[in-house]
């Protein structure tokens, strides 16, 4: 049997603050299980009700607490606090503007997310609304499978912040936005992926600068695989 | 002139005001700028824009007549006999005509792309309480799809959107006629007056305010204290839905969040500590799949009555259908057990019933109209839909039909109905009760009083209730309101939680005591609502309506249900709903 | 208030797509190339020859040869090719606005003097 | 030192200067733009563990490509000009080339080789995950042959490079 050692009774958290003189780190007592959130609720709750940050769901389907824990793009919610931790540094995720303390102004990321078309665009000749009939597309079609895995993105910005290129001077359209784009280009419903293929083809900012760093699939929670996305736009320009 | 402790509210104006950006919210932005794109509409909203409230963690699916075998006056049965009879009928009727229309919607439209059949139609799953495998979903993130795509669309279609603005209080003009509505900046602190021809309001319910909850955090019945406070009429209160398989994570926020129904649909099976599988001692036919409401309360029953685990609850197993299995088929519900150091596929996990959807409140005619001319409700604000209990997938279906519905009709009343001027009054008074908590120094903690409330409603108005049980609460929840005037938050006003958690914790204390007031009216087990002193059903079919008196006070009125599309089964008079036996 | 940005017409937008994707397949066959014929200049001229014996007249009987002075003529054009695609990524992963173009001027001019001078020296030493 | 050999010397510390420069400016903005790139416990910790935390090395590959890329073509700039002197005069050539001989710059030499060994394996490794559609575990997994290519060539190279400073 390998020697255990007892866990630590405190988690010692390290937080960035927008005011640097406002106090950054904090002792807070272990509960088992424990999530990144729940250190965050603690310090919260018990040492400074005013700390910055946010979330929702704390299931891992907002999107809305996406966090740096060590340096690395995280949900707070779905991070745990193992046995052998007993210090955690948390700052604000990497390439958004700061709000206040953990709390990051999503724009660029959403501006992005916007300049690829992001939504359906019908055909000229489907009927679209509460009368029209949904298109049929069989589950092992080749659309069905290239978009089934990419279909489920939260927006919560792991990738885009940890990937330097997005977050630098975010002119690059970054993984996610790229990722909802090739949903698009690929849905036989769309009627503008010539145009959306442009977007992400043919500016600057679009799939060229992506020099497969590899942060974003790591950091996706939800197992969304953006560098694929990318590799299969570039394809695309081809054919 | 007097200074106040706010800064200079922001004035703004719009045609539609949308408050809330879930299912409801964001269907009825689509809707009001699809039927009239030259409406001005903005969106109010306490979270982000489509990432908050419970729509976005809808897993299980949405329930809609597609299939040609299926039919919509069986969709329309299970829900009278899932809620129990006590449906206003008109909402249902609607609600399971439009749900398929809106699924067409939402697929051709709004771009969602729900899981096919072989044949490469929309499948459909079977969900508890259904006669017919009707429930549309997207792998088990349906919710996700949903709101990702309609967020897209408000890129389309480009409403204002007020992201992280708490609204506060509806503002009416001299003459009592709505004007518009007060918030705040929850960045920067400052305060804003929206005036707006029609208001929406889409918050998404109160079920947070219990020690084990599924929901998300942003809904703590602001949508429904509003209206209280604005004077509109509320029904059902006491139906509160408790998931049965809400996961115990110790003092983890992840406590309350719900391993899906499917697991018990797949043969899952639930013991006490005792090893003994006592659904065969409530529903001995249906057991585990039985309905919500009964296998909650059996649940809740195991652990009160001392055969819960240390932890107090109850515990699941599907283990018995094999690590791999259990992995292919729940890859989502696995992956949440293991990460509070459970593990579903390999044994039992322990589960507590949670409180999850709250079937009550604003009452509202079949085009969201209210009492209040210019004011509309949709979703899970609204009441009367589900009756007594909401079966699974009926939820977001509600919320997109009526969000629709919604949108349409404040499409044709926004351009005819004029701008009223807000009094300055009630536009102080819902500033300074917003404002106060963070003036002051010394007082109680809104986190603490937080807890407070949670426990209370958790042992006193929760699963089971019981007459003395209810006075009890209602006399401590009246203290609690008195305590809550005092409350402290200290800090800035832009990004503190701690202010905003005392302003979310004002408006569940008033929903709060109309549901204990409610409960303690309703003498009987229906649904939902559960006495251990009244354990059958009443014959006669009636709900309670609350209204705000003056103060604190609580005004009432008894109103039968109207059968207007199908009437209920003769009830046996032992027809217990499923408490004990 | 809806947001339609501003587009060019999609005619020039498609060249735009046929412009990014010349650029993008070029930088990674030129890299291709280089592979062969940079390893291969490097060997010659360090491992296969030691430096010190690359003088003056290592490169009069190099450049005799009609296959060096092709190899070192490609290997020039392509590894600026090469290098200025790559830098044109490089120079606007670190930069933004007007300094953007002007570090691109800048390397662009660079890389086209070092061409011409490079190609100079060749074709004068293989002659010479 | 004649004066050819001082401008080149001066030449070969200007680009220098600008390899470590950029090389400064790459390794702080990744540290401000992807969260961090200085070897901290933390992230060595990560290296060691399988899985997905590994792309902190793909993280180090993509710097030190962009690094060596530049570093190689700041060379190239050099190495030209210094060639150029063969067709102006080949004594002046040959006056600078015996630079290229002494001990200090065989180990640049070698430093350069590597450079370049790392560059050209790892370009190979990106233009093969475009054309063979290689998923991060797969690219994970040529990286560590591109590591080991880097490490076998240059160690031979460097052998013959050094060998007459021993000799
Ligand atoms: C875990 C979970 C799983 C569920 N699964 C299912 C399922 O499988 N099938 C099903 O049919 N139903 C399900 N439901 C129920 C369903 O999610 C709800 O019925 C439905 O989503 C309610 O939608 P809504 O639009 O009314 O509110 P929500 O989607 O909850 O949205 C509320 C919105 O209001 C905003 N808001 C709140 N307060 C304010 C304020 N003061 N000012 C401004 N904005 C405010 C919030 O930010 C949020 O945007 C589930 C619920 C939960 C909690
Ligand atoms: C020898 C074989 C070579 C191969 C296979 C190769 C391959 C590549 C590839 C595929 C890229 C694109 C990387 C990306 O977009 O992320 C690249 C970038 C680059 N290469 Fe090379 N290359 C080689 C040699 C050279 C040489 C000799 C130079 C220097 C003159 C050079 C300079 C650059 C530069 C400056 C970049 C841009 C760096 C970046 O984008 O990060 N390369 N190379
Ligand atoms: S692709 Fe993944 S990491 Fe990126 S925003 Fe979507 S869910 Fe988040
Ligand atoms: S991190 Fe960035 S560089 Fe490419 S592979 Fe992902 S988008
Ligand atoms: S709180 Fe929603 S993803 Fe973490």
């Amino acid at each position: 049997m390998s020697p255990v050692r007892a866990a630590s009774p405190h988690i010692t958290v390290r937080v960035t603050r927008s005011d640097s003189s406002a106090p950054s780190e904090f002792t807070v007592p272990r509960i088992k299980p424990m999530t990144v959130l729940d250190a965050l609720l603690a310090v919260q709750r018990l040492h400074d009700s005013a700390l910055g940050f946010r979330f929702s769901c704390r299931v891992g389907m907002c999107g809305t607490c996406t966090i740096r824990v060590d340096g690395r793009s995280a949900l707070a919610c779905q991070t745990e606090i193992t046995d052998e931790i007993a210090e955690i540094r948390v700052d604000p995720l990497a390439g958004l503007p700061v709000v206040r303390d953990l709390v990051v102004d999503m724009t660029p990321f959403w501006e992005a997310w916007k300049s690829v078309t992001p939504y359906l665009v019908p055909h000229d000749d489907a009927e679209v609304g509460m009368d029209a009939e949904p298109a049929v597309i069989p589950p092992d079609s080749e659309e069905r499978r290239h978009i089934d895995p990419s279909l489920d993105c939260i927006g919560c910005g792991a990738c885009f912040s940890s990937c330097g290129i997005a977050g630098a001077h975010r002119d690059f359209l970054g993984p996610a936005a790229l990722n909802r784009a090739m949903v698009l280009i690929d849905d036989s419903r769309d009627a503008a992926s010539r145009l959306r293929l442009s977007v992400v083809g043919g500016d600057e900012s679009g799939v060229d600068r992506c020099h497969y760093i590899y942060g974003c699939s790591a950091a996706c929670p939800k197992g969304l695989d953006p560098a694929k996305a990318i590799r299969r736009i570039r394809k695309k320009r081809f054919s | 002139m007097t200074t106040t402790p706010w800064a200079d509210p922001e004035l703004l104006t719009t045609d539609v005001a949308v408050i809330g950006s879930g299912g409801a919210g964001l269907m009825c932005v689509l809707h009001a700028l699809e039927a009239d794109p030259s409406l001005h509409v903005t969106i109010v909203s306490k979270g982000a824009v489509g990432r908050s409230g419970c729509t976005r963690m809808v897993q299980g699916g949405y329930n809609a007549v597609l299939d040609p075998n299926d039919s919509i006056d069986a969709h329309f049965s299970d829900t009278l006999a899932g809620g129990k009879y006590l449906n206003n009928q008109e909402l249902a009727w609607t609600l399971v005509n439009d749900a398929p229309r809106v699924i067409h919607e939402l697929e051709t439209r709004v771009g969602c792309f729900f899981d096919r059949r072989a044949d490469g139609r929309i499948h459909q799953k079977a969900f508890a309480g259904q006669t017919f495998d009707r429930t549309v979903h997207r792998g088990d993130l349906t919710g996700i799809e949903i709101m990702g795509r309609l967020r897209d669309q408000m890129f389309r279609l480009g409403p204002v959107e007020l992201e992280d603005v708490r609204a506060l209080d509806l503002i009416h003009d001299a003459d009592g006629q709505l004007a518009g509505i007060t918030g705040v900046h929850m960045r920067t602190g400052r305060p804003l007056v929206l005036r707006a021809r029609v208001v929406v309001v889409a918050t998404g319910g109160s079920a947070t305010m219990y020690r084990v909850a599924a929901p998300a955090r942003e809904k703590t019945g602001d949508g429904i204290a509003m209206c209280w406070r604005a004077g509109l009429a509320m029904r059902d209160m006491e139906m509160l839905q408790f998931h049965p398989t809400g996961l115990l994570a110790g003092e983890a926020r992840m406590t309350g969040a719900v391993l899906e129904e499917g697991l018990r649909g797949a043969g899952a099976i639930l013991r006490n500590a005792l090893g003994e599988r006592y659904m065969e001692s409530y529903d001995p036919e249906r057991l585990e799949r039985s309905t919500r409401d009964v296998v909650a309360r059996s649940g809740y029953l195991e652990i009160a009555a001392g055969r819960g685990t240390p932890e107090g609850g109850v515990l699941i197993d599907i283990s018995h259908l094999g690590r791999e299995e259990v992995e292919r088929r729940f890859p989502g519900m696995v992956a949440r057990t293991r990460q509070i150091g459970q593990d579903l596929a390999s044994g039992p996990v322990t589960v507590s019933p949670t409180a999850h959807f709250h079937m009550g409140g604003v009452i509202i005619d079949k085009d969201c109209l209210t009492s209040l001319q210019g004011l509309l409700v949709a979703g899970e604000d609204a009441g009367g839909v589900h009756g007594a209990n909401r079966l699974g997938g009926n939820g977001v279906a509600e919320s997109t039909v009526y969000g629709a519905r919604a949108g349409d009709t404040a499409a044709g009343m926004a351009p005819a109905r004029s701008l009223h001027e807000p009094d300055q009054g009630e536009i102080d008074a819902s500033f300074r009760r917003a404002y106060a908590p963070l003036g002051r120094e010394e007082g109680p903690s809104p986190f603490e009083l937080t807890r407070r409330l949670k426990e209370l409603m958790w042992n006193k108005v929760g699963v089971v209730r019981d007459g003395e049980g209810l006075v009890q609460a209602a006399k401590e929840l009246d203290g609690l309101a008195e305590e809550v005037r005092t409350v402290a938050a200290p800090g800035p006003a832009a990004v503190n939680f701690g202010w905003q958690e005392a302003m979310d914790l004002t408006n569940q204390i008033t929903v709060a005591r109309t549901m204990a007031y409610a409960a303690a009216w309703r003498t009987e087990t229906r649904g939902a609502h559960a006495r251990s002193d009244y354990p059958d059903s009443r014959q006669e079919l009636d709900y309670l309506v609350l209204e705000a008196g003056p103060g604190d006070e609580i005004h009432s009125s008894v109103a039968p249900v109207e059968f207007t599309h199908a009437s209920p089964p003769r009830l046996e008079k032992s027809g217990s709903d499923g408490g004990k036996p | 208030m809806t947001t339609t940005p501003a587009r060019p017409a999609p005619a020039s937008r498609g060249s735009a797509v046929r412009r990014r994707r010349a650029a993008y397949i070029s930088l990674r066959m030129t890299g291709v190339l280089l592979a062969v014929l940079v390893l291969g200049h490097f060997a010659s001229t360090h491992v296969i020859t030691d430096v010190s014996g690359t003088d003056a007249n290592f490169i009069d009987e190099r450049w005799a040869s009609l296959l060096w002075v092709i190899w070192d003529s490609v290997m020039l054009v392509a590894v600026l090719a090469h290098a200025v695609l790559g830098l044109w990524a490089v120079v606007a992963d670190y930069s933004a606005g007007t300094r953007r173009l002007v570090i691109r001027a800048t390397v662009f001019v660079v890389a086209g003097l070092l061409l011409l001078g490079g190609l100079a020296i060749i074709i004068v030493g293989a002659s010479g | 030192m004649t004066l050819p050999q001082f401008l080149f010397f001066l030449g070969f510390t200007i680009v220098a200067l600008v390899v470590i420069a950029f090389t400064v400016v790459v390794l702080r903005s990744a540290r401000f733009y992807d969260g961090g790139a200085f070897p901290t416990g933390a992230m060595i910790m990560r290296l060691a563990r399988p899985g997905r935390e590994r792309v902190e090395l793909q993280r180090w590959a993509f710097y030190v490509h962009r690094i060596s890329g530049a570093g190689v073509f700041g060379f190239l700039c050099l190495h030209v000009v210094d060639v150029s002197l063969f067709a102006f005069s080949p004594a002046v050539y040959d006056n600078v080339h015996s630079l290229y001989g002494t001990a200090v710059m065989r180990v640049i030499e070698v430093g350069l080789l590597f450079a370049l060994l790392f560059h050209t394996f790892n370009g190979l490794r990106l233009v093969s995950v475009d054309v063979k559609d290689l998923g991060i575990v797969a690219s994970t997994r040529v990286l560590y042959v591109v590591l080991a290519s880097t490490l076998v060539f240059g160690i031979v190279g460097a052998y013959y490079i050094l060998k007459p400073v021993f000799l």
